[in-house]
């Protein structure tokens, strides 16, 4: 049963992106994107039961331990918020001509490989189809962010392909080194290149190689997450994209690049000591999050701002997984979720809010609040989650991730990254506070917004709420044991 | 044929890759880059078939197989076709002076044969030269990349750094498994077809090289 | 008799049920402003009872165990008497800013805003009141940070809230960030000591502090200071604190003036008391010092800055700055000369008392005046005190309440703020001549501040009645304006009455200072080491060294003689009284004759010029030669040179900064790759080799 | 009533020095005129004043506030309280109920000075303003300056209870050290300015330009300027009496008994006038300040009496 788990989570979407070729109505699209959305959330959902109660599962070249799990949980719920908030979204974006309706079931249906591609890598025991589907996100999330055709799509679109196609080719060839040490110690054939047999015999494996090799996947399979300076390509993407593109690439793709980094982080552990892959973790989050603060303090595009927070926030989770430690992989692991939500959430607030301005810079937009109560109440929840504020889930992960750094003795990487939090913080509110308030220009498209968007703004939201002040048993559990898979 | 012999040919092979891409950054002709890597990839495929005559490894076989219908004819076959639909000059304006390039390119083979003499035991696994080699060719290729103002020297650039990865993968160990190798091909197949489309639909749309584009900044 | 673990939860539960039912009732928008303010009113009522249970009937602590939220942080709640004292604190200003509120958001709030702003701001003081009271009960690390940016964000909610122009939002950003970035440093100390400790909770963090080295001590204590400090506005840290109290509805800045300032001297006080505390010994001198030295400076510039303010409230948000500054030269030299044998302690004794019962009078004039600010505003919607006057005798009860405020505020007897200021004094002058050398002098150049200060409170005080309240209204609003309903004068009347009693018995207040100077210093007891000669009597130290005052007494007399001087002076005379214009030379008195408030701070201005950087400019009307002036206007203004010289500075370099940074990123993807392939090579360079 | 044997010499001291404060205004303007060769008004003169106020009725401005009637009681009540803390001719018992030390005495002045302002603006008007301005100007300068010097005698005699004070002082002339030298020239200069003498205020004139004090009684009237008057005479004494206990606590009596009390009486009576002279003089012999030199005038006295005080801590 868990075992077919593993094949049907990524099989659904796959098979529904080739169905939805074949149907033109977009109200059928709509309800059949629902569906198949839901399915992948629910059986996420029982994968992630069936693994907390039986532990791993694998069968072949797929595999689920606990640390995958969160990642699969993640993109299922987002998938899930996300159709939810395109069947208010589309409509709105079809009237104001962003998308042909002749091109709508390629929409859906490139949403749905990629999330398949998503949900493939994540579930990958074989760190060669990692690869294979980490690549597969790329090229059918660009054909999404040059989606609208125009020539910031498409200028988005080829750089996002090109740097990270090279990222990604870097992740392989570390990739190939590793392999090459893991062959080296038990001259297997094809499961040498399974992760549990390499993390299995970690410790045997030529240090100086597998070093190579980590640098070249943290380099690599870094580009893709976003870690300056090799961030350059997110802020374009991401803005591009449509909004809830954009939601799952800041809050979902990025993490399963994250998962990657992990896969290699343990088995670098594992071969070389927490040493070297850990400082090289630390140095690059610490290098993303003082990097993203000028560009966020003085920025005026909506969504490239957000761009710039997933950089951030990448980088506070690289500082975790830095830091290291029990406390410091759990508090990075669960930042992985909670930034995943926060973020996908604000991009929602984002899609709603440019739609009503009919612009994304941020002068001009004024007074949210006024015209869209919730929408208004949304984004200054969400900024302050993303600032680090308490009720809301970030607070708790950054708390975490300066306990594990102050633990460890990193006294200036914590002096650095807590002034870089407060400056950040400062131009976020600014941003936030100049759109919710003052007075909303004559041209906003004041009309009450539909229910579905808010029904998955709410989704989102309650969640942040929730994991600001109450992380459930289960989750604890789940995070606790996927720390000691990351730790070895 | 005895490894000796096969470790001897893997370097001549890899030297070889390595002269295609010189040739491949110091020229200024598009179609001679293309043509370039074409050759590279064809010598890549011979490095397969070597090691799967020394090894009695079918998979290489296939995998010399493959490399020579895709990388080495499909591929450049591809790029051709796209040059011919958007007739673009034929010249290539390098962004850094060529000659800067080949001085990095220098330096850049020095540091992966320094790095892969830093790793002592490692190198035994490894047949001949074909690590340094290939994390030379490796970087080599984004170097390219970096440095040529066309999308399609990228795209050359990009598949000459693959070729560099997949030298690497057959030489350290007899090739990834099979399943993989073929996924991996897949996805730049996959992956050159939307580069060529979204070149297509720059040209149609707005008439500039879409490596050209840089509105957006900051 | 209920126990007081069931009091503690009840009074959170009225909280939480006021805030709930105000959102339930929100269609019927008066109701729903009510009920939530009721809660409130509960809440707070409950938890005064407490408070005073637990300092009268010093017996265990009162503990409580929240509901485990987070897997690594067990939430608990601990009443010592320390706390309880805040709490105290805490739930008085907050009865009487929930007596006062309904009418004043009806009246002033409502006038604009419209049902959605009544309700959000009443659950926002709801959240904020309770956040407080949680605050200072917090027994563990994360509750503790977890309610104190509750506070700040409710705080935050209800300055923006009050009003549509950016001001409002301008000022909220300012102190959100200010606050957060004070944050920052407070996570730091916490968790340092928490790492130390191993565990969340203070029992766990005192134990850990007391085997610190000395050089970590003063390190966490000052990131402490400044985080605190940050939030109770000490100089130079104070800049929000102006722009953010006055912004606020008047019963919440009434609140934050008035109460959360003192939650942050309850911070400073915690640290640096308790859970830095050496296991034996004296606190390093270097702590009283500065706290001494930042406590001065602000006393002296807040009070400066505050006369100069022509916006009622905000003059009021300065003098604040100008109280925290006196109760930090209290506790500056509490700490300084506590623990250092039985000869001082007596006096750290007397040093921390005072502080202590300043920072709860401070918070009971404080609200009050701020309650009167709000009623004058919401009587006449001016906030320039060019524009009011004459209000005495339009509302009479505002303007003698808001009298009573201002004579406490001025340290006058027979009221509270003088009996506190007198044992500051008292400590102050004593501590010098027992320290003897330099510190000595710094204690006795800080007592001559300190006189200064209160000479300036009252002028700057004189000012605020005397221009609001009297002489003839500058404007139609005002000429207009009527008494504020009874509920608001109930509101006011609490604190009045706090005021007179603090003043005309100290004695018996002292009492309830006894449980937590324990708490900090193991020191005599404020009730032993004060009232040595009778709850009458007031005294500092014992005879012969040390002095003593009686406030009652001396009120008993000012009292008889003053009827006695009324009897005399009223007495029914042949030539009766009649009324008259004032006399102006003549012309017939108009209100342009008054004193303005810019007018009555000008000798000062000029006095003090080099501080102020006052900036005047004067405007000839059209066609004005030398001699004849067809129209002339005056406009002014002094600068905050903290602003000017500090903040302004930072915000333009790093503004500077960031843009110059965008400019270098050219969009061009050649560089993007050239970015990678520079990492992957440094990277290989750095660490590749083994 | 506690203490009684100790409260009730303190109101009679008071009494005494309310009921010799005209006389001793009385004295300055007699000799005044005598230096400026002119007769003068009888040194009874100032109760005249007062006798024929309290006889006139009220004119009251009709923009003043109901609290305006009740401020000239309060003012006069504050000032006598304060009296009632100095030592005048009698010691207090040790260890006795005391009402209150230099620092309540201080801010009992402090409260008729702030009360006075309060009625100056009440009325209304630019006379009243400008005087209230003025004074608070003055004051914040002057306040320091008084508890300065009373703290360097305090840290002498270790407490600042003027009884204790002077008992201190009187039972070992040995404390007088040069200190209290620079305290007793900044005392001096503070009694000019609290008793509102030239060169800081010009009792004598109402040209709005130069007055201070008298600007802010400009709309008092009959009882009401009469009991305005009296606080100011009395204040005049209290300061002189504060001097005397400061510096020259001679032949005050131990306790309350006539054989005991004649002399200090006498000793009293001669400190005044030794006082009351200097004042004279130095109001007869100096041009007032422009107000806007008075800062430097009395920051000399300020910086005197922190030096004094600064001696005496190191």
């Amino acid at each position: 049963m868990e075992a077919s788990l593993l094949w049907l989570l990524p099989a659904v979407p796959a098979l529904t992106a080739l169905t939805v070729l074949a149907v033109r109505s977009p109200r059928r699209l709509a309800v059949i994107d629902l569906m198949a959305s839901l399915a992948v959330f629910l059986l996420a959902l029982r994968l992630g039961w069936s693994v907390v109660q039986h532990g791993p599962v694998r069968s072949g070249l797929l595999g689920a331990d606990a640390v995958s799990v969160v990642f699969v949980l993640l993109v299922g719920l987002l998938v899930a918020a996300v159709s939810v908030y395109t069947l208010g979204w589309m409509p709105r974006e079809l009237a104001h001509r962003g998308i042909r309706e002749s091109r709508l079931r390629l929409y859906y249906a490139l949403v749905h490989g990629f999330v398949a591609t998503m949900l493939l890598t994540v579930l990958s025991d074989n760190l060669g189809l990692l690869w294979i589907a980490m690549e597969g996100t790329t090229i059918t999330s660009a054909v999404l962010v040059g989606f609208h055709g125009h020539r910031y799509g498409l200028e988005a679109a080829w750089k996002y392909i090109i740097v990270t196609t090279i990222g990604i080719s870097f992740g392989l060839f570390g990739t190939i080194l590793v392999y090459a040490a893991a062959a080296h110690a038990q001259g297997g054939a094809l499961r040498a290149l399974s992760y549990q047999a390499i993390a299995a015999v970690a410790s045997q494996l030529d240090p100086g190689i597998v070093r190579i090799g980590f640098i070249f996947v943290l380099i690599g399979y870094g580009t893709k997450v976003g870690l300056a300076p090799m961030h350059m390509w997110l802020p374009d993407a991401h803005s591009q994209a449509p909004s809830p593109v954009s939601a799952l690439l800041s809050g979902a793709l990025i993490k399963c690049a994250l998962f990657g980094i992990i896969r290699f982080h343990t088995i670098a552990r594992g071969a070389c000591g927490p040493e070297p892959s850990g400082t090289l973790l630390l140095a690059f989050g610490l290098v993303s999050v003082v990097v993203a603060t000028p560009f966020i303090l003085a920025q005026r595009d909506f969504k490239r701002l957000l761009g710039y927070h997933s950089v951030e926030h990448v980088g506070i989770v690289a500082l975790g997984l830095g830091f290291g430690g029990p406390v410091g992989t759990y508090a990075a692991l669960l930042h992985v979720v909670n930034h995943g939500v926060t973020k996908a959430l604000v991009f929602f607030v984002a899609g709603d809010t440019i739609s009503r301005y009919r612009t994304r810079n941020m002068h001009a937009i004024r007074g949210l609040i006024g015209i869209a109560p919730f929408a208004g109440t949304m984004l200054l929840c969400g900024a302050f989650s993303l600032a680090g504020v308490p009720p809301f889930s970030i607070f708790v992960s950054e708390l975490l991730v300066v306990r594990a750094g102050l633990g460890g003795g990193h006294y200036l990487a914590v002096g650095v990254f807590l002034l870089m939090v407060a400056v950040i913080f400062a131009g976020l509110v600014h941003h936030a506070g100049a759109m919710a308030f003052g007075a909303a220009p004559a041209g906003a498209d004041r009309s009450p917004s539909r229910l579905s968007p808010l029904v998955g703004m709410a989704l989102l939201g309650a969640v942040m709420l929730l994991l600001g002040v109450f992380i459930p048993p289960g989750l604890d559990g789940l995070l606790r044991r996927a720390t000691e898979i990351v730790l070895g | 044929m005895s490894s000796p012999l096969a470790t001897a040919l893997i370097d001549y092979l890899g030297a070889l890759l390595l002269f295609t891409m010189i040739v491949i950054l110091g020229s200024s002709q598009l179609y001679r880059t293309i043509y370039a890597v074409a050759a590279q990839s064809a010598f890549l495929a011979a490095a397969a078939a070597v090691l799967a005559i020394a090894t009695r490894n079918l998979d290489l076989w296939v995998i010399a197989g493959i490399t020579i219908v895709v990388k080495a004819v499909l591929l450049p076959w591809l790029l051709i076709g796209v040059v011919r639909r958007i007739g673009v000059k034929r010249e290539i304006e390098p962004v850094v002076p060529t000659l800067l390039t080949l001085a990095i390119a220098a330096g850049t083979v020095v540091l992966s044969f320094q790095l892969a003499a830093s790793l002592g035991a490692v190198r035994q696994t490894v047949t001949g030269n074909a690590l340094p080699v290939g994390v030379a060719l490796t970087l080599l290729g984004v170097l390219v990349m970096a440095s040529r103002k066309t999308a399609l020297a990228q795209m050359v650039g990009l598949f000459a750094c693959e070729n560099g990865i997949f030298f690497t993968a057959i030489a350290v160990s007899q090739g990834m498994p099979l399943i993989i190798e073929i996924g991996v091909l897949l996805d730049v197949v996959l992956g050159a077809l939307v580069m060529g489309i979204f070149v297509l639909r720059v040209r149609s749309s707005v008439d500039a090289d879409i490596a050209d584009l840089s509105r957006l900044r900051a | 008799m209920i126990g007081s673990q069931s009091l503690l939860s009840w009074t959170f539960a009225c909280y939480g049920a006021g805030a709930v039912a105000c959102l339930l009732l929100r269609p019927a928008r008066r109701l729903s402003v009510l009920a939530g303010h009721l809660g409130i009113l509960a809440g707070a009522v409950l938890g005064a009872a407490l408070a005073l249970r637990v300092l009268l009937r010093p017996s265990a602590p009162v503990e409580a165990e929240l509901p485990q939220l987070l897997p690594f942080v067990r939430m608990s709640l601990r009443l010592d008497p320390l706390s309880a004292f805040f709490l105290l604190v805490i739930c008085l200003v907050g009865a009487a800013a929930a007596i006062y509120g309904p009418a004043y958001l009806a009246s002033h709030g409502g006038a604009k805003g419209g049902s959605v702003r009544g309700t959000v701001q009443t659950v926002a003081l709801a959240l904020f009141v309770a956040s407080m009271a949680l605050l200072v009960c917090a027994a563990d690390v994360f509750s503790f940070l977890f309610f104190w940016e509750a506070m700040t964000l409710a705080s935050w909610a209800l300055v923006v809230s009050e009003t549509d122009d950016g001001e409002g939002t301008r000022a909220g950003l300012l102190y959100v960030v200010m606050a957060h970035a004070g944050t920052a440093l407070l996570l730091v100390a916490f968790l340092v000591l928490a790492e130390r400790a191993q565990a969340f909770d203070f029992a766990a963090l005192r134990a850990a502090g007391r085997c610190l080295d000395d050089s970590t001590r003063t390190v966490l204590f000052f990131l402490a200071l400044a985080g605190f400090g940050g939030k109770a506005g000490v100089v130079p840290l104070h800049v929000w604190l102006p722009r953010a109290h006055p912004a606020a509805p008047s019963h919440v800045s009434a609140l934050m003036s008035g109460v959360m300032l003192k939650v942050a001297i309850y911070g400073i006080v915690r640290f640096g008391f308790d859970l830095l505390a050496p296991a034996a010994g004296p606190l390093p001198p270097a702590w009283g010092w500065t706290v001494l030295a930042l406590g001065t400076a602000s006393a002296v510039l807040g009070i400066l800055y505050a006369l100069q303010q022509h916006d009622l409230k905000r003059l009021l948000a300065f003098s604040s700055v100008e109280n925290v500054g006196i109760i930090l030269m209290g506790l500056g030299l509490a700490m300084r000369l506590a623990r250092t044998g039985s000869a001082l302690s007596g006096l750290a004794t007397l040093a921390l008392a005072g502080a202590l019962l300043h920072a709860a009078n401070h918070a009971a004039f404080k609200g009050l005046l701020f309650l009167g600010a709000g009623s004058v505003l919401s009587r006449t919607h001016e906030r320039s005190m060019e524009r009011l006057g004459g209000l005495a005798r339009r509302m009479p009860w505002t303007a003698w309440l808001f009298l009573l405020g201002a004579a406490a505020i001025a340290a006058l007897p027979p009221l509270n703020g003088f009996v506190s200021e007198w044992m500051t004094f008292q400590a102050l002058l004593l501590g010098g001549v027992r320290l003897g050398g330099s510190p000595g002098l710094a204690a006795a150049f800080a007592a001559s501040m300190l006189a200064l200060t209160g000479g300036l409170a009252a002028a700057c005080f004189v000012k605020a009645f005397g221009v609001t309240f009297l002489g003839r209204p500058r404007s139609a609003h005002t000429e207009k304006a009527t008494e504020s309903p009874l509920s608001m004068r109930l509101g006011m009347g609490l604190l009045a009455a706090v005021c007179l009693a603090v003043g005309l018995f100290p004695g018996g207040v002292v009492r309830l200072l006894d449980g937590p100077v324990r708490v900090l210093i193991a020191g005599p007891e404020p009730s032993r080491a004060l009232t040595v000669r009778g709850p009458l009597v007031l005294s500092s130290g014992s005879a012969p060294i040390g002095s003593s005052i009686s406030v009652t007494g001396s009120a008993a007399l000012l009292l008889a003689i003053f009827a006695v001087g009324a009897v005399v002076f009223a007495w029914p005379r042949a030539a009766g009284r009649r009324l008259a214009p004032t006399w102006t030379c003549g012309v017939s008195p108009q209100s342009r004759f008054d004193y303005t408030a810019t007018a009555f701070a000008k000798p000062l201005r000029l006095v003090f010029a080099a501080l102020y950087r006052p900036r005047r400019e004067l405007v000839r009307g059209e066609g004005s030669t030398t001699y004849f002036l067809t129209g002339l206007r005056y406009a002014g203004e002094v600068v905050d040179l903290a602003e000017t010289v500090l903040y302004a500075r930072v915000k333009h370099a790093v503004a500077t900064l960031s843009r110059g940074v965008r400019a270098r990123s050219t969009g061009r993807i050649h560089g993007y790759i050239g970015y990678v392939l520079l990492a992957l090579l440094a990277t290989l360079l750095l660490y590749g080799r083994s | 009533m506690p203490g009684a044997e100790a409260v009730l010499p303190a109101l009679a001291q008071a009494a005494l020095l309310v009921l010799l404060g005209p006389l001793v205004s009385g004295v300055i303007q007699k000799l005044k005129a005598r230096l400026q060769c002119r007769a003068g008004a009888s040194v009874a003169q100032p109760y005249r004043d007062l006798a024929k106020l309290l006889r006139k009725g009220t004119v009251q401005s009709d923009t003043a506030s109901a609290f305006y009637r009740a401020i000239p009681p309060l003012v006069l009540a504050a000032v006598v309280c304060a009296a009632a803390m100095v030592p005048v001719v009698v010691l207090p018992a040790a260890g006795g109920f005391t009402l209150g030390d230099a620092i309540l005495l201080v801010g009992l002045l402090a409260l008729a000075r702030f009360l006075t302002a309060l009625g100056a603006l009440d009325a209304g008007g630019a006379f009243g303003g400008m005087g209230a301005s003025r004074e608070m100007t003055v004051a914040p300068l002057v306040e320091p300056v008084l508890l300065l010097v009373v703290f360097s005698v305090a840290t002498a005699a270790g407490t600042t209870d003027l009884g204790l004070i002077a008992a201190r002082r009187a039972s070992d002339p040995a404390v007088w050290h040069s200190p209290d030298l620079l305290a007793l020239a900044a005392m001096l200069v503070l009694l000019l300015a609290e008793t509102g003498r030239i060169p800081v205020d010009n009792p004598d004139t109402h040209l709005e330009l130069t007055m201070i004090h008298e600007g802010m009684l400009l709309e008092q009237s009959g009882p009401g300027l009469a009991a305005m008057a009296l606080a100011s005479h009395t204040k005049q004494l209290v300061m002189m009496a504060v001097v005397g206990a400061l510096f020259f606590p001679i032949g005050l009596a131990p306790r309350p008994e006539p054989l005991l009390l004649v002399p200090a009486a006498l000793a009293f009576l001669g400190k005044t006038a030794v006082l009351a002279l200097f004042v004279g003089l130095v109001e007869s012999s100096y041009a007032k300040l422009r107000f806007f030199r008075l800062p430097q005038f009395l920051g000399m006295g300020f910086l005197c009496a922190f030096l004094a005080l600064a001696l005496r801590v190191l």
